[in-house]
């Protein structure tokens, strides 16, 4: 790492966006590919406008093992060589940037829209949302299977493009953007009022994740830091969202595969995990609960008290129903072996979350790069090698076991104090950085102040947004009907995708 | 050729009215065994009252055969019904030798039909249900007919009312020789209504469902006509299996249809403890359960001889 | 087996009284709000200027609860706590207007008219439609057939194709890139057929509302038969609109 | 026997004038119209003879050595001629009509001028009572099939199926002078028919080798696996009425070839049933399964042709087992079933090649993942082809139903009967019909599906639009027999009891007597199948009355709100096929051309899946290859050219020097 290409920071941290040099475009993509090819990760990469003409190109890198986020920037006019073929992870950053300012990656191997945006103002001509140049496998013999947008569950829309010859899917290709609300869009010249409430309606289901990326980052920019009592309960917040989804995902997966009895159960304790974290804030999902500088409700000592026996009633009932999953023999031979993905897949396409840590590989933002609570309380990593299904749900049966303890630990000692600082005006020509580990993944956030101390750009990256490519992956030479049990072992976030 | 009496019209029309109970029964014991109120035991009832109110919708790619499928199917059971004596002693509506011959033919004109119904609309989901459900009730036919023979060759008779109805011992079979032969029937009495392990009646994924997805095109009293000829069909298929469960059970006399309605509730029951209790099999695996319960029936005529 | 049966034993039976008994509803839960205008200061417009949707309206007083995220800002920032949220879960309405609420007693959801109840009373099938939702009102949707909620008891259940549907539950502010398959799922659904709105999205756009990528609310484009306010809408409000709708509380 | 040869005559006469007025429309009215005309004198003097049990017998001296002009009509012929002279005279007058696009061209003559020879064959070779005779007519019918399939000689393909027919015919042929040498030396070098019957006292080593003469020479004309090759070569080729005639009632005279041949024999025994079985079974689930593969609409009905031989050579099977039990009742559920299974069998395999052949006359091709939507547009077609496909799938209430249940009936009465000899084979019968049944199902919803549901998925499709109806009278009529067959099958089986009198050696009385008590059965399924018919007419209005009061919308089918559906968005052929063939692909001859979406952004890639007979390319084109090597030298006399048609010639003179040989 040449330290005159890049800029070094923390996660969480604020800085005066001068202090990271532009570099010529080559070198930044040199920089780029070099840092990948040293263990980085691409957490984000966007185009920011700085002129008429003119956008500037940012890269986030996530260094895991140093506990480092690098950036570089360059400046980029009409169009840009494409790094995705030397660097698979970027691709769909790409297109984005393709898609949102029309600055074209030349030669990228896929440039297909990701959002079709139909908002005026965008440099595009009127597309129809998920038509578009689907990978087709040649050959009348060739069946095509569309799923979507609208499914036959109570699940968002996205559309699935399936080449299949009989049961055998030869290759998936997946098409979101059907959520698209524009939240990226309307937050230039923020914040406003609904900003706050949009980030918890980012991904409606990691509410939490999503606001508390966005409160670090007004709280670096305005050079706030939130009371520890407040860390502390945002800490619990994210772990009981991180519970209730975990939990959730093994009851849907038990019910994927038609086992009945762990997909009641789980789905009840799922209910009663969001109903914990209604107990702290009135609303299951929690929203509600987060304000930059802190958190709106505080904890006595009766709803600990409450809390503790809640979580170790939960505690009882997930381990029961959960045992009754690995203990049956049909439930198994389904999960075991479907849907690989292998470490050197997961790592080249950059997934994150679970998904990743069931391929292998070691990251977990909470580790890595910890913020607020996570400096002081410890969560192990969960890793398994084999990267199906079984891995999947396995990892998220051991961090729902180091979670519970986790919440256990911290409602035992949670620290005195406030839990709401006033924030202060944004510092005006800064950037922040913002990582949170959700509980489908790294949540990246990255603000950028203008002259007025207003947002000028700010840039979200849902777990997700790296982790659909490898669902289609994972489809490639599996049965169809094993489609729903993959899905649901990702179980990825289409408006998190969409914004 | 013998024309039934009014007994068998009795409980012909019987049969008709409590098929859809079934249904209701088996999920109310799958709601104990989750833990939950679960629905009304009548709620296939319900359901069927407000599908036949319903208004139609159709596909303008489909043809008349998207609702002749359903049509044909339930005229099919109803004849097929007619030809299976349906309690213990009771001869069926209509009888001669090679009925069930007739029967299980007619059942494949219905499944026929169910099939180009579903190819009707040219939707992948529907080929995809219509592929499994061709391919699952193909490798069902020959454990059904192996059954069949099995209780042809035990009885010596060759028409169902002279099996079950006429001869005094009707299977005469040793316990463990019957117990293959129930076992194969409810293998296939689980494959062909589309139960766990081989469907699940309650999933709601395309990619997944045999049964349902064949069917996602149609509405209203098209459907009704669908899930009646669903619940029939597993009384069908009951009634089978529970005639030879009384077969070899002594003749209780007065207590028959006490014993009668035990057994249908009892095989009804079980299904709905398969269903609480084990998972769904993956599709390629379907076809080994198949094969399996051909090779269990085998075994019963092998012994049997 | 023996294992299944005794976890059986262990979870119990989960399914709540509701509607046979009021729900345990969490302390901190916020539902219709309460004001005491007598409280409010002249020219007061903290509430107002802190509603992130600008739900409310002053003088007169009026919240719109199609637009109230119940996020709780308004009574944070009213000095006097005149305005505070009450426990009350019942606010789903049959018309829009109806949410316009000034203080007075919500008027709940009327049931549908003689005939529909008759078709619909003991069956009812709904189709989903996440139109540009957060999966935080499908979230809780999704809930009501947990064990805990048990939709299926009131014969409702979620149907996957539309053709088996009596109606639609949309969610979500209908964004553009929905509105073409929400309209094509509509004209699957056999009538007689119903619309249910689920969520500040769905009635009036929410949190996104004035975007130009969504419609504000299902509204603008079918009729609907119900309105269920909430972000997200707690699942026995939910509960309570449909059960109101099919004549079954009253 | 006047009215016979008159048929012959009008045949003749039609070819001639048919050849003399080619450049004319009215041509096709001259040479179809006198195949009808005599088709239709010929069914009624067969109908009669059969109805009224008149047999016919009569001989003329031929100068030919061993040769006279024998003919005899027995039960068995009579019925056979029905059988011809019914599909003939209806595949003729759809000929009329379907053949106007090539009318005034030379071919169309020569068309015709074969047709009618075929036919004259075909009645020739059932009536035929003398070895020479039956030889004559027998390449008579077979060089007329062979013009037949080459009508559309300018593609290179269709002469290539030609050749292999005619290989695949002689090779047969040459088996049947050996079988004909071999029973003419029991009786003193005669090559009468009557005299054959003296080979009843040959021993059981003689017995055998004729039977599996008999079975190789007429199995190649029936289609019987693994001699079977010819036929989905020849059937797409041919114009399709051509195919419905051959498929229909061409490969059946294979079938009278081996039942007549039968007759002669000291048959039965346990071993001819048992091998009769094991090879209709294996005919019947190998043509299924083959049939099922295809993606082009015709091989797939030429396959399901073979396995309906299959099931007719069942029928005989578990017939002779019958005779071998001394289970008379058996021997005449069996061979009722077979021969009512050929009837069954011409009829709707002649309907499905009709209706399938007026698909093809719009479309021109055969390819099956080129179609779909075909309903919509021709909508008289489809139901035809349909009502035809639940009759080939041994559904009730058609025809085909009842032939299959009388050798269900035969089987399971092998099971109950109480010795334990041929309860095995029973029940193998049992099982392989209900899998061939199911996989019959499969195969006909799956070509039904792909080629008339669902959307077109190809353009031209679009506009489409049916024929007159006057073509589709003949089908109309196809249709209606076999649905009068399917209601009323007490009815038929009295037909087709004479033909069963020379098969089971019982007396008329006997055979009447035996079957008494099954009429009552037959009415049963007359009764249920009515009852049934009741239950959906009424079904059908309550429907129609509804559909009046009910609120009523039409839209797309449920794409999941997809905005842009594309008709590449429905199951293949392919597709449908292949859960079918599980982990057997390779060994079922699948060859597929996968070139897999590799790397993280595939281009470019396709996938196409051939299926070809393992009997081709793992038995003939190996043998073929051999024998191609081993005549190398003659490829260099005759430049190189057409190795396998010198096989063909070398083998024949071979097999004549034999014949001389032996018969000096």
């Amino acid at each position: 790492m040449k330290s005159s290409d890049h800029l070094l920071t923390h996660n969480g941290f604020a800085f005066p966006f001068n202090k990271c040099p532009i570099l010529p475009l080559p070198r930044f993509q040199e920089g780029v590919l070099q840092q990948v090819h040293d263990g980085g990760r691409v957490s984000a990469l966007f185009a920011m406008p700085q002129s008429t003409a003119s956008h500037l190109l940012v890269a986030v890198i996530s260094h895991d093992l140093e506990g480092l986020l690098a950036v570089l920037a360059t400046e980029a006019a009409q169009h840009f060589p494409s790094l995705t073929p030397a660097c698979p992870q970027v691709h769909l950053f790409e297109r984005e940037i393709f898609e949102q300012m029309g600055i074209k990656p030349r030669n990228h191997p896929w440039l297909k829209p990701v959002r079709f945006p139909q908002t005026p103002g965008v440099k595009r001509k009127k597309n129809a949302v998920g038509v578009m140049d689907f990978y087709r496998l040649e050959g009348e013999q060739i069946h095509e299977v569309a799923v979507g947008p609208v499914h036959a569950g109570v699940i968002e829309p996205g559309h699935f493009r399936f080449q299949c010859q009989g049961e055998l899917v030869h290759h998936l290709e997946i098409s979101l953007g059907y959520q698209h609300r524009g939240i990226e869009e309307h937050l230039s010249g923020g914040p406003w009022p609904a900003t706050l409430y949009q980030m918890e309606a980012a991904a409606g289901d990691t509410s939490i994740g999503h606001t508390l990326a966005y409160c670090q980052n007004m709280e670096a920019l305005s050079g706030v830091r939130a009371p520890a009592r407040a860390q502390a309960i945002r800490g619990l917040a994210l772990e009981l969202e991180r519970l209730a989804n975990h939990i959730g995902d093994l009851g849907a997966l038990a019910g994927d595969v038609g086992f009945l009895p762990t997909a009641t159960y789980c789905g009840a304790i799922r209910g009663d995990l969001l109903n914990m974290t209604a107990v702290v804030c009135g609303s299951r999902l929690g929203r509600g609960l987060l304000l930059p500088g802190g958190v709106a409700f505080d904890l006595d000592d009766r709803l600990i008290k409450t809390l503790l026996s809640r979580l170790k009633k939960a505690q009882q009932d997930v381990t029961s129903a959960v045992a009754l999953l690995w203990d049956s023999s049909s439930v198994l031979s389904r999960f075991e072996g479907t849907g690989r993905i292998t470490q050197a897949q997961a790592e080249e396409i950059g997934m994150v979350g679970p998904a990743v840590r069931a391929s292998g590989v070691e990251q977990d933002v909470r580790h890595d790069h910890p913020t607020g609570i996570y400096q002081l309380f410890q969560v192990p990593m969960a890793v398994l090698t084999q990267g199906d299904v079984h891995s999947r749900a396995m990892v998220r049966w051991l961090e729902i076991q180091r979670s519970l303890a986790f919440c256990q630990d911290l409602l035992a000692h949670l620290p005195e104090g406030e839990v709401l600082m006033p924030l202060k005006n944004l510092a005006s020509w800064h950037m922040a950085i913002s990582l949170v580990e959700g509980w489908r993944g790294e949540i990246c956030h990255v603000a950028c102040s203008d002259a007025k101390g207003k947002v000028s750009r700010y840039k979200i990256v849902d777990p997700s947004f790296h982790n659909w490519f490898g669902l289609a992956l994972a489809l490639r030479g599996q049965a169809i009907s094993d489609f729903p049990l993959c899905n649901k072992s990702f179980n990825l976030s289409y408006c998190g995708f969409d914004l | 050729m013998k024309i039934g009496i009014p007994a068998s019209l009795i409980l012909y029309l019987f049969s008709l009215m409590a098929a859809p109970l079934v249904p209701g029964i088996i999920n109310r014991v799958k709601a104990r065994f989750g833990g939950r109120r679960g629905q009304p035991l009548l709620q296939p009832y319900y359901d069927l009252a407000r599908l036949i109110r319903k208004g139609f919708v159709y596909s303008r790619t489909t043809t008349a055969l998207i609702y002749w499928g359903p049509l044909l199917q339930l005229a099919a059971l109803g004849t097929a019904l007619t030809l299976l004596p349906l309690f213990p002693g009771v001869p069926p509506l209509l009888s001669m030798p090679g009925d069930y011959i007739l029967l299980f033919y007619l059942l494949a004109l219905g499944r026929l039909f169910t099939i180009l119904a579903a190819m009707d609309t040219g939707s992948a989901f529907e080929g995809m249900g219509a592929n499994r459900e061709a391919l699952f009730s193909a490798l069902a036919e020959p454990a059904l007919f192996i059954i069949l023979a099995t209780l042809v060759h035990r009885s010596g008779f060759l028409s169902l009312s002279q099996i079950f109805v006429e001869s005094s011992a009707p299977l005469a079979l040793p316990g463990a020789e019957v117990m293959i032969l129930m076992a194969a029937l409810y293998l296939i009495l689980l494959s062909e209504n589309a139960r766990i392990p081989v469907d699940d009646p309650n999933t709601h994924l395309e990619l997944t469902m045999i049964h349902e997805v064949m069917v996602l095109d149609h509405a209203g009293p098209d459907l009704a006509v669908i899930q009646y000829g669903v619940s029939l069909k597993l009384w069908l298929f009951m009634i089978l299996l529970c005639q030879i469960v009384l077969s070899v059970l002594p003749n209780l006399g007065v207590l028959m249809p006490l014993l009668w309605l035990a057994a249908l509730l009892i095989i009804t029951i079980s299904i709905g403890i398969v269903e609480s209790t084990m998972a769904r099999l993956q599709m390629r695996r379907v076809p080994q359960l198949l094969v399996a319960a051909s090779a269990l029936a085998l075994v019963a005529y092998i012994v049997s001889r | 087996m023996y294992r299944i049966l005794r976890a059986r034993q262990q979870h119990g039976m989960r399914t709540i009284a509701f509607p046979d008994q009021e729900p345990v509803l969490p302390e901190r839960f916020r539902g219709l709000p309460e004001i005491d205008a007598k409280k409010c200061p002249a020219e007061c417009t903290h509430c107002a200027t802190a509603c992130p949707t600008r739900a409310i309206t002053l003088n007169p007083f009026a919240v719109d609860l199609g637009r109230c995220l119940f996020c709780g800002a308004c009574e944070r920032a009213c000095p006097e706590k005149a305005l505070v949220f009450g426990r009350d879960y019942r606010l789903a309405v049959r018309r829009r207007e109806a949410l316009h609420w000034s203080g007075a007693a919500l008027q709940h959801a009327e049931a549908l008219g003689q005939e529909l109840i008759k078709l619909y009373g003991r069956s009812f099938k709904l189709r989903q439609v996440s139109a540009g939702g957060c999966n935080g009102c499908e979230v809780d949707i999704n809930v009501l057939g947990t064990n805990v909620f048990d939709l299926g008891r009131f014969g409702i259940q979620i149907v996957a194709s539309p053709r088996h549907a009596d109606g639609l539950i949309v969610t979500g502010p209908v964004s553009e890139n929905m509105r073409e398959a929400l309209l094509k799922t509509w004209e699957a659904v056999p009538s007689p057929r119903l619309v249910i709105a689920v969520g500040a999205c769905a009635v009036s756009g929410g949190a996104f509302r004035d975007h130009e990528q969504v419609h504000n609310g299902v509204a603008a484009l079918l009729p609907v038969d119900l309105y269920i306010p909430g972000c997200p809408p707690h699942p026995i409000t939910i509960l309570d609109g449909l059960l109101r709708l099919l004549g079954r509380r009253g | 026997m006047l009215p016979f040869f008159i048929v012959l005559l009008i045949l003749l006469a039609g070819s001639i004038l048919a050849m003399l007025f080619v450049r004319r429309t009215m041509a096709l009215w001259l040479g179809f119209g006198a195949a009808a005309l005599a088709s239709l004198i010929g069914l009624v003097w067969s109908l009669h003879g059969l109805i009224g049990r008149v047999h016919h017998a009569v001989a003329y001296a031929w100068s030919l050595p061993y040769a006279s002009f024998s003919f005899m009509v027995d039960g068995l012929a009579a019925f056979f001629l029905m059988v011809i002279f019914l599909v003939s005279f209806l595949v003729a007058i759809h000929a009329i009509i379907y053949f106007r696009p090539y009318a005034g061209q030379i071919r169309c003559g020569l068309l015709m001028f074969s047709f009618n020879a075929l036919i004259a064959g075909m009645a020739l070779v059932v009536t035929a009572a003398n070895g020479i005779l039956f030889l004559m007519a027998w390449e008579i019918m077979s060089f007329a099939a062979y013009f037949l399939i080459v009508f559309d000689d300018k593609k290179a393909e269709i002469r290539r199926s030609g050749y292999i027919y005619l290989i695949a015919t002689h090779i047969g042929t040459a088996f049947l002078f050996a079988l004909f040498w071999l029973l003419a030396l029991k009786s003193n070098g005669s090559m009468a028919f009557a005299g054959f019957s003296a080979f009843r006292t040959a021993g059981l080593a003689m017995q055998v080798v004729a039977a599996s003469l008999a079975v190789l020479g007429f199995g190649a004309k029936a289609g019987i696996v693994p001699l079977h090759v010819w036929l989905p070569e020849a059937h797409p080729a041919a114009p399709s009425p051509v195919s419905a005639l051959m498929s229909a009632v061409m490969i059946k005279t294979g079938i009278y070839g081996i039942l007549r041949i039968y007759t002669l024999l000291a048959l039965p025994v346990h071993w001819w049933a048992y091998g009769l079985i094991a090879l209709g079974v294996v005919t019947g689930l190998l043509g299924i399964f083959f049939s099922m593969m295809q993606r082009d609409l015709k091989r797939s009905l030429a396959y399901s042709s073979i396995e309906n031989i299959g099931i007719i050579l069942i029928g005989i099977g578990i017939g002779s087992l019958g005779l071998a039990l001394r289970n008379s009742t058996i021997a005449l559920l069996g061979f009722a079933g077979a021969l009512l299974h050929i009837l069954n069998h011409a009829l709707f395999k002649a309907l499905l090649f009709m209706s399938a052949g007026m698909v093809v006359q719009k479309l021109h091709h055969h390819d099956m993942e080129k179609m779909g939507g075909l309903q919509k547009r021709l909508p008289r077609t489809g139901t035809l082809f349909i009502i035809a496909a639940t009759a080939v799938c041994g559904l009730p209430p058609l025809n085909g139903f009842v032939s299959e249940f009388l050798i269900y009936l035969a089987a399971f009465s092998g099971v109950a009967s109480p010795g334990p000899a041929g309860i095995a084979s029973s029940l193998i019968v049992i099982i392989s019909l209900s899998l061939i049944g199911a996989l019959a199902l499969a195969t006909f919803a799956k070509i039904i599906s792909i080629v008339f549901l669902g959307a077109p998925r190809s353009p031209e499709i679009e506009s489409v639009r049916e024929s007159t109806w006057a073509i589709h009278l003949p089908l109309m009529a196809i249709a209606l027999l076999m649905f009068a067959i399917g209601l009323f099958p007490d009815w038929i089986l009295r037909l087709i009891l004479p033909a069963t009198v020379p098969l089971t050696g019982m007396t008329d009385l006997e055979t009447a007597t035996l079957l008494a008590p099954f009429s009552p059965v037959l009415r049963g399924i007359t009764v249920t199948t009515m009852l049934f018919g009741f239950i959906f007419v009424c079904l059908y209005h309550l429907r129609k009355n509804m559909l009046k009061k009910r609120a009523y919308q039409e839209t797309e089918t449920w794409g999941c709100g997809y905005l842009a559906p594309t008709p590449r968005m429905q199951y293949t052929s392919a597709s449908f096929a292949d859960s079918f063939m599980g982990s057997v692909k390779k060994a079922a001859g699948l060859d597929e051309e996968v070139d897999r979406p590799t790397g993280l952004f595939p281009k470019g890639q396709s996938f196409r899946a051939m299926v070809q007979d393992t009997f081709i390319t793992r038995l003939y084109a190996p043998f073929f290859e051999f024998s191609a090597r081993l005549l190398g030298f003659a490829q260099k006399l005759q430049h190189g050219r057409l190795p396998l048609y010198i096989l063909y010639i070398t083998v024949m003179l071979l097999l004549l020097l034999v014949w001389y040989g032996g018969l000096r």
